[in-house]
């Protein structure tokens, strides 16, 4: 893989709707790599949390919105609980999350919800689940 | 009048009101911070004068208004940051000083504008510029201080 | 009447561009008191400075203004020069009109820069009416060093000092000397064994005739100042008569009870009555009064018993010794982070999780396992173990922000050990960054991993946990994007250097500063990087900040050729800038000794004929006064005042404005 | 005593027992829950990203709502307790968010309700002696595996009701009621959550690893206060029987259902014939 870096992508605005929405600075990562190794769904991941912030600092909102990574953050926040420079992960796949979200773009479609799951399930996991990955 | 006064309402009458500025600062923090805007040739407002110090809390509050009854319109008083102290704690001595002093100074009657409290240290040479070039124009908008000139006069 | 000289300088063009230095020169011979006015090309040349001291002569000149750069330039050279003319150099100040006037004042009609130039002298000229003649100040010199710590610092500083010729008292809070130096296996680069070089520096400490140790024992209190400081000591009961201790060793060999070792890190045990380690300087050992039944209880007495020359003594009580010296040199080391905040590593839990210290211990041919790389918790050799280097280190979040420095190193070298003790086994490193900066450090990390096969994983460990007998650790390799699990039969933790417990008080005791992490600041960190804002205090070592070996003996040696300076004359001579007190008028109200930042500032008893008190006054200590006038500006009555920046001066100065 | 208790929208449906359990428990212990007279869903989930504001607005309704009837509000779901506790903790140091939530909702709130959950109120306010005194019947011993989750004790400086990493509190709850609590490894891991909705093989991987280590150390049943970890717990056995060869189902119960027992609350009441993997021959075994 080869990228091509853009002062216009580190500094662009969709760098900054990510940070303002998140509330986290990507500059402070310093890649140490504790999320990924702590996610407990980072094996699933194409991109591992750090792996993703590292390409959020290099302006590549794109990389990171292709990757399945911010479908599988449930939000348990084991990244932030052990990163040495309190940075959040899972705020951030939620910031990218909402980008997606607001723009209509559905991760579930409900009809293909299994009625029985509807039925057992604890409301709660649907209720979370349609916020964080439908719009 | 002495002649030094003269000279000034002269320089004056030209060119408009210039304020005239006293700055006490320390030795090792401030003074060494104006030093290196010199030797970084920057380029300030030229109506400071400054006198030098050991400490800021060497400054006795009748400096300033000494300062004033000599013709100062504004005076200015800086030294180390907090925790930079040379002698460790001096200028937690001046600061301490000075809330109570500033009070004091708006009970006589001194617009707080033309008293400045700042830290400056030895590498801040452009935090010096500034702060000359803003209390100098902070000071001539306000216009000279007669009052305490009178006072000596007066005498 | 006067009569003063005063000097513009143009300095070639740096003055003369902006400041008709001529006319300034022209409108200050107008001033009262000034006999004689120039203005000249190089002020602070040769011929200028000639120029100068033939002007005192000539016109009889009793005060010298000098025009120029900022007196941080050259107030010394003038000074000096009007000293070698036989003026008082302190009737000889600069007026600024270079750095705060010609150089920022880019007017080239040169008005603005001569009106201010004149306003500038003229300020100078009235201010040095004022002046008194100064005399230098001269403090006698007790030529004897206290160095606070005996780890290799320490040692090497006390050493140097005592090789130059002078007495040091050399304090130690632990039984022995040597502090963490002693406890390595060994060292970086050169893997040559710590206690081999380590052992022969403790015997030429103790033996030294003009060092003098004392272990067990800690600094209390500090009163003077450079030269002349009065340092309290307290010696812990031991327990045990030094005069008396053979050091046979046959009370520790009988005590039948046991405490968890110190020296060892918890890795092992030690008797009640002990030395921390078989090489102890001095060999005398220590009773453990906590854990003692004798003292606790009065039942034992074993020792006692056994002890041939009766040399042990359970009435024995802390002693305060008081001893005088001319300088200190503060060398307390560091210590380790206490892991337990670190839970998703599971230190203090799971047993095979240990620190690089007891990983020492393990490799140490005098360790707890004779050198033998045995795991804690049931003595297997293990096959793999993982390293985990920045624990607590760069974390803001739960330890500290900066680097500790050395642990890249005692690693990699710790890995080496590994191999070479158990060829099969396999070291992982999980790293942030390798910092392998100093001589030959680099080829040493390198040849961890290319001739002995540690695996670097680059990465954090997020969490380590037990199953199945193995400690599993959990962490990442940022370089192949994977989440890697290892499961291990041990595992060490780079733990984070900090500053030792109880560091702050020191500080406060000795009056020198410190940082938010608690490690010593320097006077200047790059310039005077052994020096403290405490006149004749210096520092060595660790207790400055994470350092490695050559680092804190080259910083011992710097520290005792700082303290060997001092203690070249008999006497030191210092700047006069002191406060005085006038006695007569001083109410003893105490303000000023409140205000004081140096404690320089004593209460004085006046007594009558018959012996009584009748008053109190202030007394300034000029050995210890720094001279910044917070006292000055403090004492309501107006009786303190500060030599060469007096009220007078300043008010004359203000009056010229 | 009396304190304001705040049940959520699954007590009310699949988890009744935790409910029933802990309303009866209380009574057993000498206060009453008092549910709050007018309540909606939290949410479930807190809004991460700090411009969300309309996810606050549900949870601060709840607020508001517990706030007319007391200084503090209790919660058993693990969820709702995050929810609601960040969500305070939000409205109570950021004016700016609270005058738009507030002004939102129509209600005054300023954010002084503590939000505590149902295991603190017994460790701090009725005190875990006195609920070893008030045990009826002692839990013989039973080898329990508490599973915290994430949502009782992340973000740390904002939720935790105990240490987040290795914390305790409902060890000494499961030892007070006679139970022998087990420390496993994956106690404060994640079950996989809501993507139950739509990751059923993560969900077994992440839960089926919480079981096995739980297993692994020996433990007999595990404890949960959160609906969503039970219910992922229990679903995802059969994958983990199906790749580990003689594998037991364990009983996933709630904490209070446990208390319950203890406190002399009969199974009907405690609601065991909810849980899907029945803990009442473990009971019988264990001669409770």
């Amino acid at each position: 893989m080869k990228i091509k870096l853009f002062k216009q992508e580190i500094e662009g605005s969709s760098i900054r709707q990510i940070e303002r929405s998140s509330g986290e600075v990507l500059k402070n990562c310093y890649q140490c790599g504790n999320c990924s190794g702590g996610c407990p769904v980072s094996y699933e991941m194409d991109l591992p949390p750090s792996q993703a912030i590292r390409f959020l600092q290099l302006g590549k909102v794109e990389e990171v919105k292709k990757a399945n990574s911010m479908w599988l953050c449930v939000g348990c926040q084991q990244c932030f609980s052990r990163c040495p420079k309190s940075v959040s992960a899972a705020n951030l796949f939620e910031a990218l999350r909402q980008m997606s979200l607001r723009q209509g773009k559905d991760h579930k479609e409900i009809r293909d919800l299994p009625v029985s799951f509807l039925e057992k399930a604890p409301q709660q996991a649907i209720v979370c689940g349609f916020r964080k990955l439908v719009s | 009048m002495d002649e030094k006064d003269v000279s000034r309402t002269e320089q004056d009458s030209k060119g408009g009101f210039e304020p005239r500025i006293m700055a006490f600062v320390c030795n090792w923090c401030t003074y060494a911070g104006a030093d290196l805007a010199g030797t970084s040739r920057m380029e300030y407002k030229e109506n400071v004068r400054i006198v030098k110090l050991p400490c800021t809390g060497r400054i006795d509050p009748l400096f300033i208004i000494k300062a004033f009854e000599n013709g100062a319109d504004g005076v200015l008083v800086s030294g180390c940051h907090p925790g930079d102290c040379h002698y460790t704690t001096g200028n937690y001595h001046a600061r301490r000083r000075w809330i109570a002093f500033r009070s004091l100074m708006e009970f006589v009657g001194i617009d707080l504008r033309r008293l400045h409290f700042s830290w400056v240290s030895a590498s801040e040479a452009l935090k010096w510029v500034d702060l000359i070039n803003n209390v100098t124009d902070e000071v001539r908008k306000l216009g000279p201080f007669a009052e305490y000139k009178g006072l000596k006069q007066g005498w | 009447m006067a009569r003063i000289g005063v000097f513009i300088c143009q300095c070639g063009n740096n003055i003369e561009s902006t400041v008709d230095t001529k006319s300034v020169s022209e409108e200050m011979e107008k001033v009262p008191g000034v006999v004689f006015s120039c203005n000249y090309k190089f002020m602070c040349s040769s011929p200028g400075q000639e120029m100068l001291k033939e002007a005192i002569k000539k016109h009889k000149l009793d005060g010298v203004v000098v025009s120029a750069c900022s007196p941080h330039m050259h107030e010394k050279t003038f000074r000096k020069a009007c000293e070698s003319a036989g003026l008082n150099p302190y009737r000889c100040e600069i007026a600024n009109i270079r750095e705060q006037c010609s150089w920022v004042h880019h007017d080239k009609t040169k008005k603005t820069g001569t009106v201010k130039s004149n306003d500038l002298t003229r300020m100078t000229i009235e201010r040095l009416k004022r002046n008194r003649p100064l005399k230098k100040i001269n403090i006698p010199v007790n030529k004897r060093a206290l160095v606070i710590g005996g780890g290799i610092a320490g040692i090497q500083a006390a050493l140097d000092i005592a090789e130059g010729g002078r007495e040091v008292i050399l304090v130690e809070k632990e039984p022995s000397i040597g502090g963490n130096m002693a406890r390595l296996s060994e060292t970086f680069p050169t893997m040559d064994c710590s206690q081999c070089i380590l052992t022969p520096k403790m015997v030429e400490a103790e033996l030294h005739e003009r060092i003098k140790i004392y272990t067990y024992s800690e600094v209390e209190g500090l009163d003077g100042y450079i030269g002349n400081f009065t340092v309290r000591i307290r010696k812990k009961a031991k327990y045990v008569d030094e005069e008396l201790c053979t050091g046979c060793g046959e009370c520790i060999e009988k005590c039948p009870f046991k405490a968890s070792s110190e020296f060892e890190l918890g890795l092992n045990k030690r008797k009640v009555i002990y030395t921390p380690f078989p090489q102890a300087v001095p060999n005398i050992p220590v009773i453990d009064a906590p854990n003692c039944t004798m003292i606790q209880k009065g039942k034992c007495g074993v020792c006692a018993k056994v002890c041939g020359p009766k040399a042990i003594d359970f009435e024995q009580t802390d002693e305060i010794v008081e001893e005088k010296v001319g300088a200190v040199v503060v060398a307390t080391g560091y210590e380790l982070m206490p892991n337990e905040r670190f839970g998703e590593y599971g230190y203090g839990r799971i047993k095979d999780v240990i620190n690089g210290l007891q990983f020492e211990r393990l490799a140490s041919s005098s360790g707890p396992t004779g050198g033998e790389i045995r795991r804690p918790s049931d003595g297997k050799v293990p096959e793999s173990v993982v390293f985990i280097q920045c624990v607590g280190s760069r974390d803001e979040a739960k330890g500290v922000s900066y680097c500790s420095k050395i642990c890249c190193m005692y690693t990699a070298k710790h890995t080496m050990l590994y191999k070479h003790k158990v060829h099969e086994g396999q070291a992982y490193v999980f790293y942030m960054d390798i910092r392998a900066g100093g001589k030959r450090y680099e080829e040493f990390t390198r040849r961890a991993i290319e001739d002995e096969g540690a695996v670097y994983l680059r990465g954090r460990v997020s969490r380590v946990y037990e199953r199945g007998g193995k400690v599993v650790v959990q962490g990442a390799d940022t370089l192949s994007a994977s989440q890697v699990e290892i499961e291990a039969d041990m595992v060490v933790l780079a733990t984070a250097i900090v500053s030792r417990t109880g560091a702050d008080t020191l500080a406060q005791r000795l009056g020198i500063g410190y940082d938010r992490y608690r490690f010593y600041n320097e006077y200047h960190p790059k310039l005077r990087p052994v020096e403290t804002v405490n006149a004749g205090i210096y520092l060595a070592g660790a207790c400055v900040g994470p350092m490695d070996i050559p680092e804190s003996v080259s910083m011992g040696s710097a520290a005792a050729s700082k303290v060997l300076a001092l203690f070249s004359a008999d006497e030191m001579a210092r700047e006069p800038i002191v406060a005085g007190v006038d006695k007569t008028r001083c109410n003893a109200c105490w303000d000023c000794l409140v205000a004081c930042p140096y404690s320089a500032i004593e209460k004085e008893e006046v007594k009558n004929r018959q012996g009584e008190t009748v008053r109190w006054n202030a007394r300034v200590n000029e050995g210890v006064c720094q001279g910044c006038g917070v006292c000055v500006a403090a004492c309501r009555s107006k009786v303190i005042d500060l030599a060469g920046y007096t009220d007078e001066q300043v008010y004359a100065a203000i009056s010229a404005f | 005593m009396k304190i304001p208790y705040y049940p959520g929208c699954t007590l009310n449906t699949v988890a009744k027992g935790f409910d029933v359990s802990a309303r009866e428990s209380a009574r057993a212990l000498g206060f009453e829950m008092e549910e709050l007279g007018q309540w909606n869903c939290c949410g479930a989930s807190f809004p991460l990203s700090p411009d969300n504001l309309m996810g606050l607005t549900a949870p601060a309704k709840v607020l508001a709502s517990a706030a007319r009837m007391g200084d503090a509000v209790t919660t058993l779901c693990s969820v709702c307790y995050n929810v609601l506790k960040r969500t305070n903790k939000a409205l109570r140091d950021d004016g700016e968010k609270r005058s738009v939530v507030t002004g939102f909702i129509e209600e005054e709130y300023d954010g002084s309700t503590e939000v505590i959950h149902f295991l603190e109120v017994l460790r701090d306010r009725v005190g875990f002696d006195r609920v070893r005194e008030s045990v009826k019947r002692p839990l013989g011993g039973i080898r329990a595996a508490a599973y915290y989750g994430c949502m009782l004790l992340r973000p740390a400086g904002e939720v935790g009701i105990d240490r987040h990493e290795g914390p305790t509190i409902m060890e000494d709850l499961l030892s007070v009621l006679g139970c022998e609590p087990v420390d496993f490894p994956n106690k404060i891991e994640c079950c996989g959550a809501h993507l139950a909705m739509t990751r059923t093989d993560v969900v077994e991987r992440l839960s089926g690893n919480v079981l096995e280590s739980a297993v692994d150390r020996g433990a007999e049943v595990v404890v949960t206060s959160c609906p969503l970890c039970q219910y992922n717990l229990e679903k995802s056995q059969a994958k983990v029987a199906e790749r580990r060869a003689g594998y037991r189902h364990v009983p996933v119960v709630y904490f209070t259902q446990l208390l319950g027992i203890a406190l002399g609350q009969s199974d009907e009441m405690a609601g065991l014939a909810e849980n899907r993997w029945d803990v009442r021959p473990l009971l019988e075994e264990k001669g409770v």
